[in-house]
């Protein structure tokens, strides 16, 4: 009676451990954060929080990882949401400097978004080319038609002389768009949240509840984890493995609104480079692994927040020189996979170890198919 | 009334002809055997009627509907369930998420309605008393619960027709005894089940019509009541099998392999011991241990308990220590366990004595073939080169080419599991006319199978296993189909214990 | 050295001035590869050469393209605008092959005793003058600075170089807007530009996103700290397109009210290095951004370094073809003037623009 | 028998074309390539091909495709040669400097090649980190040990005071290693082989051998296709997965030798970057599938002469500006990955509906044993 109780006790904690790591994961990088605040003499303030809450690599790369973790967990890779990033701000930036219309920025946003998104999904999921192939080089395309663009584009319409796409100012969408919505706060009880981080959150939230509790939700998960049960099922496999294109696609595009009203602009040479490294780092310290099927969504959250956090650790070192940052992001990375990887395989060890002790209770318990 | 009406039913693969006219109804309101040897179209045929796959002539007519291009979705929809013969689970999702999957119940948003689902599996489960948090993740489950869940998830479709393609290989006495119970409740109900089984007494016990095919063709069908265990094995492995007799009794040489009392979660207490020129056939059911004993004596799973002498010496740990040991292992399940798909059938062949002699690492291509050619005309293997891809060969050739893989090691010790998987009765008697060469040139063979002429035709001894455990050790002499067929069925104990 | 002497090159007719150098990469080069393809349009249009502009990525893709260059055999010159030191066996080949050449921006020892020209804009300069302008404007030892890098690349660290030196006297910074040459008013040591230099610091990829990234997390406490330091904030900006990521955040409404009241109540003087006309306009008082750039900074300032000596490259190597008015001999420098450009002499200057 | 015959024939071309495509695509591409040589008015030489035989993208990325080519038969990838290269000509240039030792420089090379490749092959193959993850993670962490190095270190060792490794130049070694080596060529009936290309010629002979003539190239196709049957084959797995970044990190070290001795210096912060992304489309473009299992190291001969020659296509077409450069290369690699993917899928559909409802009727017939 007791030992079952332990049991329960057991695996309710290792189940929360493997299932939601990624909490542990975030507190524990809070933690260290924190200290090396405090050891350089300042203190920790909600204000650092809501810092990394309102980063770049939370609201823009945060955003698009939800896409990736849906294409991770089908078993497939997005390369290009970087390049799509620039594309997809620049029709963005240059509708609304065409335009001065939010409903249509808005619509060209996730219009374009989804146009480059379906593009990777029909090659992958129907002309069958490996996802890794296809989505490197719409890498590379999408981000040569942006600088292509900035520069055959004229300045009134680019919104910038200077290769890069920018919101005219002046207008009353404008302030809208710029000063209320994209670098404005709201304030709950003297924490400021920005809005663009609110709308993540939502997008956040939306996913979970996408993943977690509709038919698509569990046909995505189906699909990474065994293609052929879900086909017996009914399931049309190449539609869905499209359809997280698409999804991301759609994302990028909400990016690249967040994009233009929080930044205002944004330079096709230089912008959003490696943000589909950092979103995968996202989604993997997100807890949800890289062979499909599994994790949860509500881990984008929560790796977004670990990825922006531990790019502030490193820069708030001041001993640490610029050069060696990448080494500590690359151990931190392998490190933080390696904890969660390694949790399961000591379990492993452990649990046959405690089977092994108990031989005829198991040989009793019967028999594989 | 008939609910299914098949008629003059026929595929092929590859030119293969599988089912040839096939004939099959089912009534309103019974429990249907569908019965044959392994290979005998069963699962072809009940994969043509859920519309898995397309059939190349016949007709289905299901609740008086006439189906030309039946597809898995329309089929769903018109009434049928399916319990695939192997497990279809999605592991990454939760037990009542599974037994919902592609079905969810959802609210106008299409929202799912978690908690409800949740409860109906609760209810679902209370009412065929299941013990299963419907919360879990299907990945921690056992395989038996597993199965459980799969034929959950068919009882929960409220089909008119439930397919059940061998549904209790991995379950307990218990559980099938509540199975079992539960469908006759629900065939009060009106109704129907198609089963398969190799398991003679639940036949007996559950079924109340059944049709038997051979080969493809229809043998023979009519009421349970009216047949005998006696008379339907007879009808499923036809005469063809006990006529030519190619065994001869031969004389033994010394210990060379021994067995104390292995024990692993599929069997326990297994102690033997096997003598050089030796040939011992393992039988039992999917699920008796059989495979796995193979398997546990190869290296390939763990053993909990026990220990394996091979020529004296400790063998066990690895499958590197047991191939040292002299052990080779033909393991079943040839196209997941031993087809290299994207090599040539040489490199097919050579890649376990690669591994044995990677030493010398150069590989002399002419002294292979040489090698190739010896092998491929003592097998004749029937094959356009050395070069060819192994998936272009017929699938007993293929098999002949993995049995040259071990014979190419030198091995003395051939673990041949299920080694006439795929193999054509004409190539069968090749083998195992092989076989005894084998044995008589000092091989010790031990084959693991469920055809029983098989065992009747090469072994010396038949270990026939049951749940885990050895229930009956044959002499050749002793070994005919309807003993090893009631042994392994549980039905010679059953019948004793009546 | 080379053969080939100017005017001897009738021959050159008719034959293919190449131009090295980068693909759209950030900012400043790319704005120069743009220059590069304007000005190649400029020399096909015009008939008596040809032109052509070879882009790569790096030095080493380079050292490919003159392989290629030199099979083409089709050479009169070529404006070599290496993007690494690795280029320079690529350089050794066309010394080789008798191709002359001119060393745009980076000029890589060894080869460089042989390029008809080197001619390059000074990045230790400007480094030296932005440490001449920000001392001049108040900056002691103590103060609080932000350095915003480009990337871990030389062009970076020797920015960074000649700041520190001038600091510590080891360099000069000779303006060639008004030809006069300023030493450091007072000798920093090691330790104190080092104390200045090491506490808020950060790679920004050239970009502006980066720079405002970093800002508007860290802000709060640079603030903090300058105000306990003297109330000046200094900023070690390296390109324009990071100053604009300043603006961008200041733009917004990221900082509370109360820390933007603080900081417009402080002292701020920013840096740039470029000459994009977006932050001319800044300066003029014409762009929508001005009004921020007066709110909050006390100085603003560019150093001109502009990607149009690229045009004024290719001149050269036409020149030196044309061989009219060819003074220089292999192996000699020619340096772009370099200067600051602030909001008093911006009327002066024309920016570059994308197009 | 007439229909038999014709069978024949097609069924010898599909196979040539499915096993020997990228032999056809480089044949292809080197047309297009004289074709646009001879339209800007210049003549097509033996020169042009020995310029592509001899560029970075053929002889050091070439060599580093051999090793990433035996990682993805296995079934893995290998983000960190770019980083690797850098870190390990840092390496090579340093020792030369030091020592003015030929040995002594080799070995180092090949030793800290080898050392960094066994730390990707150790965390991937025995700590179960997936490779994507382990090699993004020291793709950062080589690449910014370079760069810290490079400014820690005193200029007389590196070799240069401006943030790159150079080899001293001087003494006899060095004029034998550069300037006879690694700038030189072999001169035979007027065409002229570059040294370097001769090393690299040698390596992917001496694989093509390994990986078809020895049992460990017979081991590594086999993991990649089924490890599970190799496993029950005798293969050691694990030991195999991590091989293969071990060979890896060696071919890494030997295009480190050609670095310092072709170019005389490495700059970490901007050499060898995006060289993996080459890599793998010099392997796929040599018709290694990006599944594992398949190809044939000839391939990324052909891949990397293909890619090299599609580069030097691109500068040569004056009317493509900079900026859309990398949109043909984009669609030039999905183009040719597509005709690759494309036979099989096309021969496929046109073999009716029933093949295409095997892969689930096999797995509904398989077994449990
Ligand atoms: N996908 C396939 N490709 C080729 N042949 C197949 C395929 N599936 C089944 N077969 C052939 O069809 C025949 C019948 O197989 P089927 O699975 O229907 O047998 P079964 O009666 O269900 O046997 P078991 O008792 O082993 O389940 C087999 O002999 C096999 O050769
Ligand atoms: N690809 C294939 N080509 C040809 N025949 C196949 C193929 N796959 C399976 N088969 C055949 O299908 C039949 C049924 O397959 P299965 O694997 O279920 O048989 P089994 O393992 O003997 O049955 P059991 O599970 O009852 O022991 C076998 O005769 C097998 O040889
Ligand atoms: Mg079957
Ligand atoms: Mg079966």
């Amino acid at each position: 009676m007791e030992a079952k109780t332990g049991n329960k006790v057991w695996r309710a904690v290792s189940s929360l451990w493997r299932e939601h790591s990624y909490i542990f994961v975030f507190i524990v990088i809070l933690i260290v954060y924190a200290v090396t605040i405090q050891l350089n003499g300042k203190s920790f303030t909600s204000g650092h929080i809501s810092s990394i809450l309102s980063s770049q690599n939370t609201v823009i790369v945060g955003t698009m990882a939800i896409g990736m973790a849906l294409v991770i967990i089908t078993g497939q890779i997005d390369l290009s949401i970087g390049s799509a990033l620039v594309l997809c701000s620049g029709v963005t930036i240059v509708v609304f400097n065409m335009t001065d219309n939010i409903l249509l920025t808005v619509l060209a946003a996730l219009g374009s978004g989804l146009l480059l998104g379906a593009v990777n999904g029909v090659l992958a999921a129907y002309a069958k080319i490996p996802p890794f192939i296809v989505t490197l080089g719409t890498m590379l395309i999408y981000r040569s038609l942006a600088l292509w663009a900035v520069r055959e584009i004229p300045a009134e319409i680019s919104g910038s002389s200077s290769s890069q796409f920018a919101m005219k100012s002046g207008s009353a969408s404008y302030e809208f768009l710029r000063m209320a919505f994209g670098t404005g706060s709201l304030r709950i009880a003297g924490f400021s949240i920005p809005y663009v981080s609110i709308l993540f959150l939502l997008c956040v939230a939306l996913f979970v509840v996408i993943a977690g509790n509709t038919k698509y939700g569990k046909a995505v998960y189906a699909v990474g984890s065994n293609d052929r049960a879900a086909r017996l099922a009914g399931v049309n496999v190449d539609r869905i493995k499209a359809s997280v294109f698409m999804v991301t696609g759609l994302l990028v595009g909400v990016a690249s609104i967040i994009q233009a009203c929080k930044v205002g602009n944004i330079t096709p040479a230089s912008s959003g480079r490696s943000y589909e490294m950092y979103a995968i780092a996202a989604v993997v310290l997100g807890g949800i692994a890289m062979a499909g099927g599994r994790g949860n969504m509500a881990g984008v959250l929560f790796g977004a927040l670990s990825y922006s956090a531990i790019d502030f650790i490193i820069v708030s070192i001041p001993a640490l020189s610029a050069d060696i940052q990448d080494t500590f992001q690359g151990l931190v990375l392998i490190l933080v996979i390696l904890v969660q990887t390694a949790g399961p395989v000591v379990k492993e060890r452990f649990t046959s170890r405690r089977r092994r002790s108990r031989p005829a209770a198991a040989a009793a318990a019967g028999t594989t198919g | 009334m008939s609910i299914l009406e098949m008629t003059g039913v026929s595929k092929s693969f590859d030119g293969n002809r599988v089912l040839k006219g096939v004939d099959f109804s089912v009534e309103q309101g019974e429990i249907h055997a569908l019965l044959g040897e392994n290979g005998a179209g069963k699962s072809t045929l009940l994969n043509i009627l859920a519309g898995v796959i397309p059939r190349d002539g016949g007709d289905v007519h299901f609740d008086g509907t006439h189906y030309p291009h039946a597809t898995i979705a329309q089929m769903e929809k018109a009434g049928v369930a399916f319990v695939h013969q192997e497990l279809n689970v999605v592991n990454d999702l939760t037990v009542s998420e599974n037994i919902f999957f592609n079905h969810e119940l959802t609210y106008p948003l299409g929202l799912l309605r978690r908690t409800e689902m949740v409860a109906e599996t609760r209810k679902l489960f209370e009412r065929l008393g299941v013990d299963m948090d419907p919360t879990r993740k299907v990945g921690e489950l056992k395989t038996s619960q597993k199965q459980l869940l799969e034929i959950c998830r068919a009882l929960h479709a409220e089909a008119k027709l439930m397919i059940l393609d061998e549904p209790t290989t991995a379950l307990g006495n218990d559980e099938i005894e509540h199975l079992f119970s539960i469908l006759r409740q629900l065939k009060s109900e009106g109704r129907s089940f198609i089963f398969v089984s190799h398991k003679m007494p639940e036949v007996f016990q559950i079924a109340d019509t059944y049709t038997v095919l051979r080969n493809g063709e229809l043998i023979s069908s009519g009421a349970v009541a009216d047949a005998t265990p006696f008379s339907i094995t007879c009808d499923m492995v036809g005469e063809q099998y006990a006529d030519e007799d190619v065994y001869r009794a031969r004389e033994l040489g010394p210990v060379v392999l021994e067995l104390d009392r292995l024990t692993s979660e599929s069997f326990r207490d297994v102690s033997l011991t096997l003598r050089r020129g030796e040939v011992v056939a393992l039988t039992g059911l999917a699920g008796s241990g059989a495979s796995e004993l193979m398997q546990a004596l190869f290296g390939a799973i763990p053993l909990l308990d026990g220990e394996i002498r091979a020529h004296g010496k400790p063998a066990s740990g690895s499958i590197r220590a047991a191939m040292r040991g002299g052990i080779g292992m033909l393991p079943t399940n040839r196209k997941e366990n031993s087809v290299i798909p994207d090599v040539s059938v040489l490199e097919n062949l050579y890649l376990a004595e690669h591994s044995l002699s990677a030493r010398r690492q150069w590989i002399h291509n002419a002294r292979e073939i040489a090698q190739y050619e010896n092998l491929r005309d003592a097998l004749n293997i029937r094959t356009q080169g050395p070069g060819v891809a192994i998936n272009s060969l017929s699938g007993g050739n293929q098999q002949k080419v993995f049995l040259a893989r071990w014979l190419n090691t030198d091995a003395d010790i051939l673990l041949l599991d299920n080694p006439t998987q795929g193999v054509d009765v004409g190539a069968k008697e090749e083998i195992y006319g092989l076989i005894l060469e084998l044995a008589t040139a000092g091989k010790t063979v031990v084959i693991n199978t469920l055809e029983i002429p098989e065992i009747q035709k090469v072994s010396d001894r038949c270990v026939v296993l049951y749940a885990g455990d050895v229930v009956a050790v044959l002499d050749h002499d002793q070994i005919n189909e309807r003993d090893v067929m009631l042994y392994s069925t549980n039905a010679m104990n059953a019948a004793k214990g009546d | 050295s080379t053969s080939t002497t100017p005017g001897e090159t009738s021959a050159a007719a008719g034959k293919t001035i190449y131009v090295l150098g980068p693909t759209p990469d950030h900012g400043w080069t790319a704005q120069a590869g743009s220059y590069a393809e304007k000005k190649v349009a400029e020399i096909n249009a015009a008939g008596k050469y040809k032109a052509e502009y070879q882009a790569s990525s790096d030095g080493e893709a380079q050292n490919d393209l003159v392989q290629n260059i030199i099979a083409n055999g089709d050479a009169a010159g070529v404006v070599f605008f290496a993007l690494d030191d690795s280029a320079k066996s690529g350089q050794e080949a066309l010394i080789g092959a008798n191709i002359p050449f001119i060393s745009f921006d980076r000029i890589i020892e060894g080869p460089d005793k042989s390029a008809i020209l080197n001619f390059s804009g000074d990045n230790w300069a400007v480094g030296a003058g932005i440490g001449y302008w920000l001392q001049k404007n108040g900056m002691k030892p103590g103060d609080t600075l932000v350095t915003l890098i480009g990337d871990n690349g030389t062009v970076s660290s020797r920015r960074q170089e000649g700041f520190e030196q001038f600091l510590k006297g080891e360099k000069d910074y000779s303006d060639k807007e008004t030809g006069q040459t300023y030493k450091t008013s007072q000798a920093w040591t090691a330790d104190e530009v080092s104390a200045l230099t090491s506490k808020y610091k950060v790679v920004c990829d050239w970009s502006a996103d980066a720079a405002y990234q970093y800002l508007e997390q860290t802000l709060p406490d640079i603030m903090k700290d300058a105000k306990s330091s003297g109330g000046s904030l200094y900023v070690f900006s390296m390109d324009d397109e990071m100053t604009f990521g300043f603006m961008n955040l200041l733009e917004g409404n990221t900082l509370d009210d109360a820390a933007k009241k603080d900081l417009a109540d402080m002292k701020v003087y920013i840096s740039a290095i470029g000459g994009m006309q977006e932050l001319y306009d800044v300066m003029a008082g014409t762009a929508p951004q001005s009004k921020i750039a007066d709110q909050y900074f006390d100085g603003l300032m560019s150093m001109y370094f502009s990607p149009k000596m690229m045009t004024t490259a290719i001149d050269y190597m036409t020149q030196y073809l044309d061989g009219t008015d060819w003074k220089y001999k292999a192996g000699d420098g020619e340096y772009e003037p370099t200067f600051i450009v602030d909001k008093n002499n911006v009327s002066k200057f024309q920016g570059f623009t994308g197009h």
